[in-house]
């Protein structure tokens, strides 16, 4: 038995999940329908594909999330885990989801996967017989991602990084690293026996501020962390910076670096998707302007030439949507895709290579660290502060760059910190800034967070 | 004036929490900022190591009332004197209705309950009720 | 007394008309506010001016309208007149009018100007102390414009094409073009008393597959016969065709050519501004739908760098809208403009070229008709085919050209009919066209207005 | 069959009656299309004149009550024995509840009534009316 199999029975073995029978599962992979495979889809149309974010505690409320998703013309579902399943504490889960149960009063934020097992979910999956992702924001993902294979989910969401620090206080960032191999090494076997297993990385971070710089940086090192364990369909990602022109420039630089990283470590046979958010970031409480948001999210996303699109609904900033809203989005942004004719191709030269740059600056700065591995070279520059995400709230993460808009609504380095890209580079950058007479920085922060309000 | 503030329970959304520990310290607060991801015996704990005024806690991610039902029970434990226990942010799961959940929130032992409410309305707020309470 | 103002005496004197004091007019003009004139907004703000349509047939309707609209952030406001009104059936107007202040029905679709009168309607205007549009479609405006004037509506819509071609069924040509050159006239000698009046064609002409080179051909000669006669503001307009590049297209090149035509002629000292029209066809029947349609016309209108945007609302399928929904547009419109940032300079050389040269060729066309006057060369071009509009229901219209959408929305001449454009630039847009397998052009074209549905 | 088609009073929407003139020749009946901007008696007198046995009137600009009230009127004073009279388009200003339309502009003398429905649906239910009625 290898050592990584001795790991997934460890794993799989514990008082909240009932039996894990691999060779079922094996099997049930390898006959597992095509639809089920975003990667296939991926490679059978050039629609983007719409995504909603959704997840009920009970499997009842999922079923009927599900019902609306398809009747709204969905072509992704996803199954969002809640935030005590993410930080591993499925005893709470349980309680929550056996008081949701019982009150018929949702009690957590998302489907407790876990407590629900792979057997029962398994099921609902099938019946819808479309692909789904697993949207979590896990830093030790195994067990949840081995149940999720099981269940039929073959697309993964999250990352070493991505869903470290924008997500955890304190979770170690190496254990997250070797946890993370688990998931790739898992996702690649299983991508043997019938289509890919697709992996994605999450480019929204935190959500605030965050430079494209960084995001690109770290979707890229994401992805070869993946390719490196033998996954074979990759998902970069971002999201909706608030300019326009930004998103532009930064998918067009995210898809050529994307390619050129691929290639150069050896993974030319990976197929790489981009994958755009609708904007992240704090929403308006008016319904009708969430609306407005919405489409022109996804107009910026026919733009980009996203792959496929992850949508919001207009309760972003109330809470949980009911399936209802969360329905309504995607009809709209299906309607919004469906009539959009006419895209012009736009760039930015100069935005384009001083992005590029600086994404080769920092991505040097990394290879050239002397430890052994690729995770040890990133785990030493988010040590060193090399890379870092701006309101992270995790302990390890520098907090030492700060970003500002630009008068056309581009994030901006304000303050590169630690981060390794050259005067020539930061020079671009700050040049761009204009701030108001006697304006303190953070209260130009503060607007900028609130842009879409 | 001591203020002990932070996150509460499995809820990692900091940028309000930032936010909240540069305007508290601006309106000249003493802060102590505990960070997301902080459970209530945390908090309770550091006001009494603190000798706080004021505890505020945020909630955004829909799970306050999970963590908070207790309060009550552990206010009884210790004696808190006057110390003004607030509370702010997204505090239910989907679309709420204030009318029940302030009350809710009140009989948990919360003296002001702040949902979906401004920081700077909420903070506005806080400063009033010290007043009234002639601190 | 002048010619001019004999005739108006005349127009004045009627049956539906109070006493017309023609001096207590000009002195309020003269001494009319600021804030009333468009053309004074346009010098003064860079903002897109958003305005929406509206009318309703009592004047407390149009108030309480009004009032929706400032709350709802409004930039312009509109007064749209009803289709009797626009006939100069001012009798059957009356009539609908009683009818709906009886019974508290609208029984008319717009406002009865002339029933109400401009001492009624003056005082609502100047209240609202607010720029208003006067959107009507009428081939004889004369008593109209009199009375808008006389009320403070200082932007006047329309042209003896762009009001004659699509909004009427045998209305005399030549009738119209002289019937407008008065309302140019007097919007002229009013100019001079304060801010200037602004003049504004109607580019959406029949709504239905429009062909950009058309659409600009007659925004250029309305501009022309109206600067001729000393208008000093004008706006020349379009709406949107369904394909987002032809917009972009449509706009570049008809800024730079509206400024070419009007220099060429003298008319150096005119302000010329450009309106975008949402989607001026088919709505969908889903209200929702109909958002992300105004929403996607918004950030079009955007793109393209419109001084002014005139709105629809998620209603239109269904019928006149009430005011809520109405406001609701604009709010959402200003919302989106609002947050809308780092818009990149689009254009397409090839396709702004071929543009450029096929208007070009019909405009020389026009100025090589023996005739002495403009106005009477292009009644000439009208006659000929030379110039006419696809889906108008106008006898005089030749009917000949047939626009079909490429495979990007693009709308193409199919057939050219008699328009005097060169083989070379018909041979670029027939070059673009696909057509279906033993498709019917008919069924084509059916699909190709459905775009929106 | 012999159909007069025409959309009524100052309307001057002409784009769906383009798209019936095609779709009623298709459909194999000869057709007097009046377009635009054509007053009830025009229709009426034409009907006459042509022998027709469908009258098919449009309207969209929301102005056919107006128009129409006086249906019944104009019919009885000629004999039009089985002529159908079918009215479709947009038939009420604003947004209208068919429930209360659709009788109103039987009341008025229509056979079929179509408020916002689509030309081919209507058309389908056009050519079953005739089924049933024998022609
Ligand atoms: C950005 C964001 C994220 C980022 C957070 C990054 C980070 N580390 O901070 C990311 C993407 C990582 C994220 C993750 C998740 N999120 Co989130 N997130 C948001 C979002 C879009 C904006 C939050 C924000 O930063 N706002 C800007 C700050 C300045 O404002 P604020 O936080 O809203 O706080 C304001 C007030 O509430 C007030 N306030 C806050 N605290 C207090 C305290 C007092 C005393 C007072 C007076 C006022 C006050 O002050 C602020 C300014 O006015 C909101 C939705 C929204 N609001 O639009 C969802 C939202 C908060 N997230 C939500 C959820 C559920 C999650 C997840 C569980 C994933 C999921 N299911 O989608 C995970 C959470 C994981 C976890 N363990 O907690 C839900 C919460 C649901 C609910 N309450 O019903 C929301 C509402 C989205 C939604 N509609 O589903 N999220
Ligand atoms: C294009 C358009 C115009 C163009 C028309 C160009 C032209 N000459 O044809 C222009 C811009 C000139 C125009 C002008 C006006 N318009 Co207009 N216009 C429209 C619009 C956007 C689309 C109409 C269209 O061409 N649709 C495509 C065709 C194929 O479909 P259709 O006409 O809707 O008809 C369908 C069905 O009704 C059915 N049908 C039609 N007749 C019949 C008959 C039978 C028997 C059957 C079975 C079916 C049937 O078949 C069609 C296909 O399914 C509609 C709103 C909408 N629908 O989105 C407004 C609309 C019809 N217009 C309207 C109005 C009020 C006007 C104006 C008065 C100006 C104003 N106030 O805005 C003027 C009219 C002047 C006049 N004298 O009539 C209103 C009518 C209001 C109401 N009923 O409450 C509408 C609904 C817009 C609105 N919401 O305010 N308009």
């Amino acid at each position: 038995m290898s050592l990584l199999q001795r790991e997934r029975e460890i794993i799989v073995h514990n008082e909240f999940t009932d039996r894990f029978d691999f060779d079922e599962v094996r099997e049930f992979v390898a006959g597992a329908s095509k639809n089920l495979f975003i990667s296939h889809r991926f490679k059978t149309t050039d629609k983007m594909q719409v995504q909603p974010r959704g997840g009920f505690p009970t499997y009842d409320k999922v079923f009927k999330l599900y019902e609306e998703f398809k009747s709204a013309g969905v072509d992704i579902l996803p199954l969002t885990i809640d935030s005590n399943t993410r930080l591993n504490d499925y005893a709470t889960a349980k309680k929550m989801l056996a008081l949701s149960e019982e009150n018929d009063v949702d009690m957590l934020n998302g489907y407790p996967l876990i407590n629900h097992g792979y057997r029962t979910t398994r099921k609902m999956i099938t019946h819808f017989d479309t692909p789904v992702s697993l949207r979590h924001g896990t830093p030790d993902a195994r067990l949840l991602v081995e149940i999720a294979l099981a269940s039929g989910i073959f697309e993964i969401e999250g990352g070493p990084i991505t869903y470290l620090l924008p997500y955890s206080k304190n979770f170690p960032l190496d254990k997250a690293f070797l946890y993370w191999k688990y998931v790739e090494r898992v996702c690649a076997l299983y991508s043997e026996l019938n289509e890919p297993i697709n992996r994605e990385s999450f480019g929204p971070l935190s959500a605030t501020m965050q430079p494209p710089v960084i995001v690109l940086v770290i979707q890229l090192i994401e992805m070869l962390l993946s390719l490196e364990e033998g996954v074979k369909s990759f998902s970069v990602s971002f999201s909706q910076t608030g300019s326009m022109l930004q998103d532009i420039v930064s998918a067009n630089v995210l898809k050529r670096l994307a390619r050129k990283y691929a290639d150069r470590f050896g993974h030319k046979d990976a197929d790489i998707h981009l994958v755009y958010h609708q904007w992240m970031g704090a929403f308006p409480y008016d319904k009708s302007f969430s609306d407005a948001l919405i489409t022109t999210s996804t107009v910026i996303a026919a733009m980009v030439g996203a792959d496929k699109i992850i949508t919001k609904t207009r309760n972003e900033a109330f809470g949980i949507p009911t399936k209802e809203a969360n329905a309504l989005a995607v009809a709209s942004v299906q309607y919004t895709l469906g009539m959009l004719q006419g895209l012009p191709d736009v760039g930015d030269e100069a935005e384009e290579e001083n992005l590029a740059n600086m994404v080769d600056e920092i991505m040097e700065a990394v290879f050239n660290d002397p430890a052994d591995t690729l995770w040890r070279k990133v785990y030493n520059a988010i040590k060193k502060g090399h890379i870092e995400i701006p309101f992270s709230p995790h302990i390890i993460n520098a907090n030492e760059v700060i970003t500002v808009r630009d008068p056309d609504g581009n994030i901006r380095l304000y303050d590169r910190g630690k981060l390794p890209i050259s005067d020539r580079s930061f020079a671009f950058e700050k040049s761009k800034i204009r701030l108001r007479e006697g304006e303190r920085v953070v209260d130009k922060i503060i607007r900028d967070i609130g842009i879409m309000l | 004036m001591k203020v002990v503030t932070g996150v509460v329970g499995n809820d990692v959304h900091v940028v309000a929490n930032r936010l909240i520990d540069i305007s508290l310290r601006e309106r000249g607060f003493e802060v102590f900022n505990l960070g997301v991801n902080t459970y209530l015996e945390e908090f309770l704990d550091a006001v009494v190591e603190t000798d706080a005024d004021v505890l505020l806690i945020s909630s955004l991610n829909g799970e306050a009332e999970g963590w908070c039902r207790d309060l009550a029970i552990l206010k009884s434990r210790y004696d808190f004197g006057d110390v003004v226990f607030a509370i702010g942010g997204n505090l239910g799961v989907g679309e709420m209705n204030p009318e029940t959940l302030v009350p809710k929130y009140r009989g948990y032992g919360f003296d002001l309950v702040f949902h979906q409410i401004d920081l700077n309305v909420g903070l506005d707020r806080l400063e009033e009720h010290l007043k009234e309470r002639g601190k």
